[in-house]
């Protein structure tokens, strides 16, 4: 069902009427449909990308605070009263008398408002301001918000320094690959459904296919920082992402052969007019999503790539300054990309939960439909971002690279290959085309024997008592030598090739 | 495969301290291992030629940072055999008690830097937090954080505080619900069990062989423990047993034996001081004045030509011992000579040998459970 | 413009963009908004710059524990900013907790010209303000200063956590009154000592 | 209750080692007697006296006959002043350990007062005088115990005693590039501000600061 908030239809119906009326008497007239069209392309690709890029400081605050609190401290906590306020006491001075056109005294006014309304108030309470300098008698909107602003830009002022002998070319090229690579996810990913900035036919085969350039710009930086980490680190994360790339992709072939589209928006559609959200119809396929995007995304239980343990810090040992910066946010934007696919692919995007049902109740209905749709994908994607990512960030520890590639190609490529199987057998045997409907309700599609809804329901109770079945850990007194142990009777490196 | 030395240099997390590890790696195996120490060599024993024996303890609090307390006891044992002094029963009681304190802080600051190494950054928090507490009690008994001067030739400096017992009694009975809150963390995630189990085997004559002592080696199977084997202080009259583990496999003692011995020693330390706070004579709320001859008895500050003196101690990483050769300068008032032997000069290089066959990523693994504190290595 | 082995196209993109920069340069000088543009950017890079101080994860001996102290809940470092990383090249601040020994000597020199440019250094605790108990020793140099130039000195053995975030709100208040001059044009500068007023 | 080893349990032991060793090495100048410490519980030890050419012998018999084990520390002295057959002095400290290797899921839990006989942990302390030349020399026990091994490196870094056919020696504390003969425990050496004012000859020419007067510190 389209959301009611449709800002590309908004923004092209303006810009078409209004460009030919501009464009009355001059020659461009009779292209002024061209002209309208890119107009509005452009304003709806910015507003999209602004929303998506400054949301990712969310993501950043979500984490570093989520963090900090779980490890029982208070975190970052830079206000943005610390613009003004200078460091308990000493100012840069009148800094603003060197502005010209005489802009001096307004910002200087402005200054001294500041620090007399919301600044450190006088001698009297010198240390109670010294001590609450983060923020204002206590209060701070959004506390440690700047610290992750003041992070990013720092790396702006920082000397850029290359290795002597690095590969100069591809140590300068490798983060742009990385960094334009993930910026292009961004261009598919909708808020909703009148708000993309593109829409591709096949958006999930573009997708894969943008994840998979990463790594190549992972593995440029690991080789042309000449430096031993770094390749140990290249060769790991580039094992690591091509064992995880192919059940990433089964997984989401298993969520195309089930919606029965390539593109991301019809398939958010179909699973509002099916009724049922693809989390409940494969919540195998769920857990391969997250587990694959994890090591995509390179984050800690499959954190070896950057082990800060023994690589220092991986394959981004030799960056400094703002090559630094911008792989840091790379990889906060890889992950807030993954968010936002799982909500579309298992979460159902845009739709609120049980929207069918408290949309016919009359009052209260239409109050729940007025929520945008882009704050219930946000959200979504946000909570996604601090239950999976951030919680397995702060509670597991680190899987060793053979035990993550094991893992990855004997056990996560069968269950992928399963969930394929399954998403084949559900679309041709428990789904019912003719109980699909596009209304606000959304369909009924998967009845069986006369119970609405019992499909997903049975799978999610399978699927849940499989998962507590293996949750108890065997015995541990009992067997040390774990499934995934490879100890080499005779070390390593001492095995010739072709003597027996 | 391309073989290569890689240098995890001075600087290096993984490193508890400075030193350099060379790893000849074939792609992820360990080939090959050097160790090269002396990076904050200071020549501790250079130095102690020159000072009093009651100046010389400051200098043991700096040798193992961490375990301050019980290096300093370590030394003033020997120089008390060196210059004959007899400690009273409630000093004794009081340097079991600090020591014991000491260790769990010890024991808690490894297992802080033991999670980052194996990736789980949470510990390291967690740890310091509750080594916080213990840092507290000594604090009030030695008067700053880390390095505590506390114990005298013949006592210790001052009596506990009047608080003190029932402060400590609450801290020590929180800490122990705590230990189960790690073990919950830890040994039920299989990613902990998956990463420390079947890692870093050695049997325990081999550790023997090489000089390697302490928890590392009841790992392996044996409650050999100083504290019982060349006794000192009060540690018969006290309820504990040494923690022992029993290795799972023919091959001896792996990383996850090492970290449950040292879960375990933390528990019988919690004990033991628990025990120790209810049978110390004089009463656990009386607070003599810091002269008085219940915590403290004179002691001859010179030493003759011949005499040695010599003392060997339970450190919280292994067997520390000291060696004193009175009748230095000023009349005998300075040593002559003073050897310090630290457990872990002889750990290192015996480490760096069981990681070869191993990975990589097990290198912080099978280094991070031997508990490496490079202050008391270089000396 | 020295053709250093460049292409010989008779035009090539560093020469468009040498020009190209010149030419906006000019402009934007003549019409005063670089100076309006910089005075402003210079004090919120000065804010961003001194508001996240990465410091370098060195641990030499026993003022190392207290920085990890510092860093852990009770003594909340991460509140002002100050995260370890453990790269020279993403770190700003060379924290020096230890005795220099001679083996380590060139080892730190190195660690401290890996650092990017605006960069700063704490000597802490008395082992790398003067070598400390240690100053008689035959392999130990007398403070971190005969090697690098040091901004803030935070004297104690080992100082107290407090202290050390304390050397970094010194820190702050030099960063905000020097920005960020390159380390080595700050000689002149009188040395910040924690707890000297 | 916590245990420990008893005074008589550790007299036996002693004096049987003790014994043991003057059975066996009597005639060759090697004696061994039984030294109380007089710190903590009163404990006694076996102090054993031997010239350097029969070190390695009697190394070699503890080891393997006596189920000495454990070799702790090795500590070198240099006196100067000291009579013509000592100029230098050596003290290995030894242990005799009752570990061994455990079968898979069992440990042995001694209970200290009921140990017996070899089972009873001994400290032995084994001093070597060398005559005052200025190259001492000692066999060297590298072979017989691994823990040795770093230790006789550590003991000729600093205090410059030779160990006649160690392997691999080289400098574990001093710096690498340090001067030859620097071993900086020999007594000849003084520390800074003892009215010795300028470093060692130190390799990298670090200047030290000019003597601290009333500079801004």
């Amino acid at each position: 069902m389209d959301d009611k908030y449709d800002l590309r239809g908004l923004l092209f119906s303006t810009f078409e009427d209004l460009i030919p009326k501009v464009l009355e008497g001059t020659p461009l007239e009779d292209s002024s449909a061209q002209i309208a069209f890119g107009l509005a392309t452009f304003a709806v690709v910015n507003i999209v990308f602004l929303m998506l890029f400054f949301s990712q400081f969310a993501i950043l605050w979500i984490e570093r605070k989520a963090v900090a609190r779980m490890n029982d401290r208070r975190g970052a906590t830079t206000a943005l009263r610390s613009l003004w306020v200078g460091e308990n006491g000493v100012t840069a001075g009148e800094w603003w008398n060197m502005l010209p056109f005489g802009l001096g005294k307004p910002i200087g006014g402005l200054n001294k408002w500041l620090n007399k309304k919301f600044g450190n108030r006088d001698e009297k309470f010198a240390t109670v301001d010294r001590v609450n300098n983060r923020s204002w008698m206590g209060y701070s909107i959004f506390p440690g918000f700047f610290q992750n602003v003041a992070d990013g830009m720092k790396f702006l002022v920082k000397e850029h320094m290359v290795p002597q002998r690095a590969d100069k070319l591809i140590f300068e090229v490798a983060p742009f690959l990385i960094v334009s690579s993930t910026l292009l996810i961004l261009g598919i990913i909708p808020l909703s459904s009148g708000m993309y900035a593109t829409n591709p036919e096949l958006s999930i085969l573009y997708a894969i296919a943008i994840f998979g350039i990463a790594p190549i710009g992972v593995f440029f930086a690991g080789w042309s920082s000449n430096n031993k980490y770094t390749l140990i680190g290249g060769i790991r994360s580039a094992a690591q992402l091509t064992a995880y790339e192919i059940p990433l992709l089964l997984t989401l072939l298993s969520v195309a052969v089930l919606s029965g589209t390539f593109n991301i928006i019809e398939s958010i559609h179909f699973q509002h007019s099916a009724g049922a959200w693809n989390l409940f119809l494969m919540p195998l396929g769920a857990g391969l999503f997250l587990l694959t995007m994890i090591a995509e995304v390179e984050r800690v239980p499959f954190d070896m790539p950057e082990a800060e343990a023994e690589l220092v810090e991986g394959w981004w040992t030799e960056y400094g300054g703002m090559r630094f910066g911008m792989l840091f946010m790379a990889e906060y934007i890889r992950t807030y990309a993954a968010c936002f696919l799982f909500t579309h692919f298992f979460l159902g995007g845009w739709h609120l939960p049980f929207q069918g049902l408290i949309s016919q109740i009359p009052l209260l209905g239409d109050a729940y439909l007025l929520i945008p749709g882009a704050i219930v994908v946000l959200i979504k994607a946000w909570l996604v971002f601090l239950l999976v990512f951030v919680w397995a960030r702060f509670s597991l520890a680190r899987i060793r690279t053979d035990q993550i590639l094991e893992f990855g190609w004997r056990i996560l490529l069968p269950l992928a290959v399963l969930q394929v199987v399954l998403a084949g057998i559900y679309r041709l045997y428990l789904f019912d085309p003719t109980e699909m409907k596009d209304t606000a309700a959304g369909g009924w599609a998967w009845d069986a024997f006369g119970v609405p809804m019992l499909v997903p329901i049975l799978t999610t109770i399978a699927w849940l008592g499989i998962f507590v079945l293996f949750l108890n850990d065997e015995d541990k007194s009992g067997n040390t030598e774990r499934m995934f142990h490879v100890y080499t009777e005779k070390p390593a490196g001492t095995y010739v090739p072709g003597q027996e | 495969m391309a073989q290569m030395w890689i240098t995890m240099g001075p600087q290096h997390p993984m490193t508890h301290g400075l030193w350099t590890l060379r790893v000849k790696v074939d792609g992820e195996t360990v080939i090959d291992t050097e160790a090269e120490l002396g990076y904050i060599h200071r020549g501790v024993e250079k130095i102690c030629e020159a000072r009093d024996f009651t100046q010389v303890t400051p200098y043991c609090d700096r040798l193992c940072y961490v375990s301050a307390m019980t290096w300093a006891n370590s030394y003033i044992y020997a120089a008390e055999d060196l210059l004959e002094a007899d400690v009273p029963e409630r000093a004794e009681y009081i340097r079991l008690i600090s020591a014991e304190l000491q260790r769990l802080a010890s024991h808690l600051m490894w297992l802080g830097a033991f999670g980052p190494d194996i990736g789980n950054l949470t510990l390291m928090t967690w740890c310091m937090r509750d080594r916080e507490m213990f840092l507290d009690l000594l604090q009030e008994l030695g008067g700053s954080r880390m390095h505590y001067n506390y114990p005298r030739i013949g006592g210790v400096k001052r009596d506990i505080p009047i608080g003190f017992a029932d402060r400590m009694i609450a801290k020590v009975k929180l800490f122990e619900k705590r230990i189960e809150e790690y073990e919950m963390m830890l040994d039920e995630s299989t990613i902990w069990l998956v990463r420390l189990q079947g890692v870093g085997y050695c049997n325990a004559e081999e550790m023997v062989e090489a000089g390697v002592s302490g928890p590392n080696v009841r790992a392996a199977g044996v409650n050999y423990d100083v504290r019982w084997a060349h006794p000192y202080s009060v540690y018969d009259e006290v309820d504990w047993e040494p923690a022992v583990e029993k290795p799972t496999s023919v091959k001896g003692a792996d990383c996850y034996d090492r970290y449950r011995v040292r879960i375990e020693e933390m528990r019988q330390s919690c004990r033991m001081v628990l025990d120790a706070i209810e049978k110390i004579p004089g009463g656990k709320n009386t607070n003599y004045a810091s002269g008085d001859e219940m915590i403290y008895t004179k002691a001859p500050t010179r030493a003759p030509e011949g005499a040695t003196g010599f003392s060997n101690y339970e450190c919280t990483r292994g067997a520390s011992q000291f060696y004193i050769e009175g009748g230095g300068e000023g009349r005998g008032k300075k040593p002559y000579r003073l050897s310090i032997r630290s457990p872990m000069f002889i750990t290192i290089p015996f480490v760096a040998k069981t990681m070869i066959g191993y990975k990589v990523a097990d290198i912080p693994a099978i280094m991070g459970s031997f508990d490496p504190c490079i202050g008391e290595t270089d000396r | 413009m020295a053709d250093t082995g460049e292409n010989f196209a008779a035009f090539n993109s560093r020469a468009l963009v040498e020009m190209v920069g010149g030419v906006t340069d000019e402009a934007l000088k003549a019409t005063k908004i670089k100076q309006f543009l910089s005075v402003l950017a210079g004090r919120f890079f000065n804010w961003a710059g001194r508001k996240s101080l990465f410091t370098l994860h060195l641990g030499i001996k026993c003022c190392a524990i207290e920085m990890a102290a510092a860093a852990t809940p009770r003594f909340d470092g991460d509140r002002f900013g100050v995260l370890f990383r453990s790269s020279p090249r993403q770190s700003d601040v060379l924290l020096v907790n230890g005795p220099i020994s001679k083996k380590f000597a060139d080892k730190i020199v190195r660690l401290w010209e890996q650092m990017p440019e605006p960069k700063y250094c704490i000597a802490m605790g008395e082992c790398a303000i003067s070598g400390g108990p240690y100053f008689q020793s035959y392999n130990i140099l007398e403070g971190v200063d005969t090697v690098i130039p040091v901004d803030v000195y935070i004297p104690g053995c080992p100082p107290r956590p407090e202290a050390l975030i304390d050397g970094f709100g010194l820190l702050r208040e030099k960063i905000i009154r020097i920005g960020g001059a390159p380390s080595s044009g700050r000689e002149s500068e009188k040395p910040i000592i924690v707890g000297d007023e | 209750m916590g245990m420990k080893i008893t005074l008589e349990q550790n007299a036996a032991a002693v004096t049987e080692c003790a014994d043991a060793i003057n059975d066996k090495f009597s005639g060759s100048g090697i004696s061994a007697d039984i030294v109380q410490h007089s710190n903590a519980k009163k404990y006694s030890f076996v102090r054993v006296v031997t010239p350097p050419q029969h070190w390695q012998a009697l190394a070699k018999w503890m080891k393997f006959d006596m189920g000495v084990n454990y070799c702790s520390m090795i500590t070198g002295t240099h006196y100067p002043e000291g009579p013509d057959e000592r100029g230098w002095g050596l003290a290995y400290h030894l242990l005799r350990q009752p570990i061994s290797n455990q079968r898979p899921d069992t440990s042995t839990v001694y209970v200290a007062e009921k140990m017996l006989g070899s089972q009873i942990p001994v400290e032995f302390e084994v001093l070597i005088n060398l005559p005052n030349n200025d190259a001492p020399s000692v066999p060297t026990v590298q072979k017989v115990w691994v823990g040795a091994d770093w230790n006789e490196k550590e003991t000729w870094d600093l205090v410059g005693i030779q160990f006649e056919g160690h392997e691999n020696m080289f400098r574990v504390l001093n710096p690498l590039d340090s001067p030859d003969g620097f071993h900086p425990l020999q007594k000849q050496h003084k520390i800074r501000y003892h009215d010795y004012n300028e470093m060692y000859d130190d390799a990298q020419g670090f200047v030290r600061k000019p003597a601290d007067e009333g500079r801004v510190k």
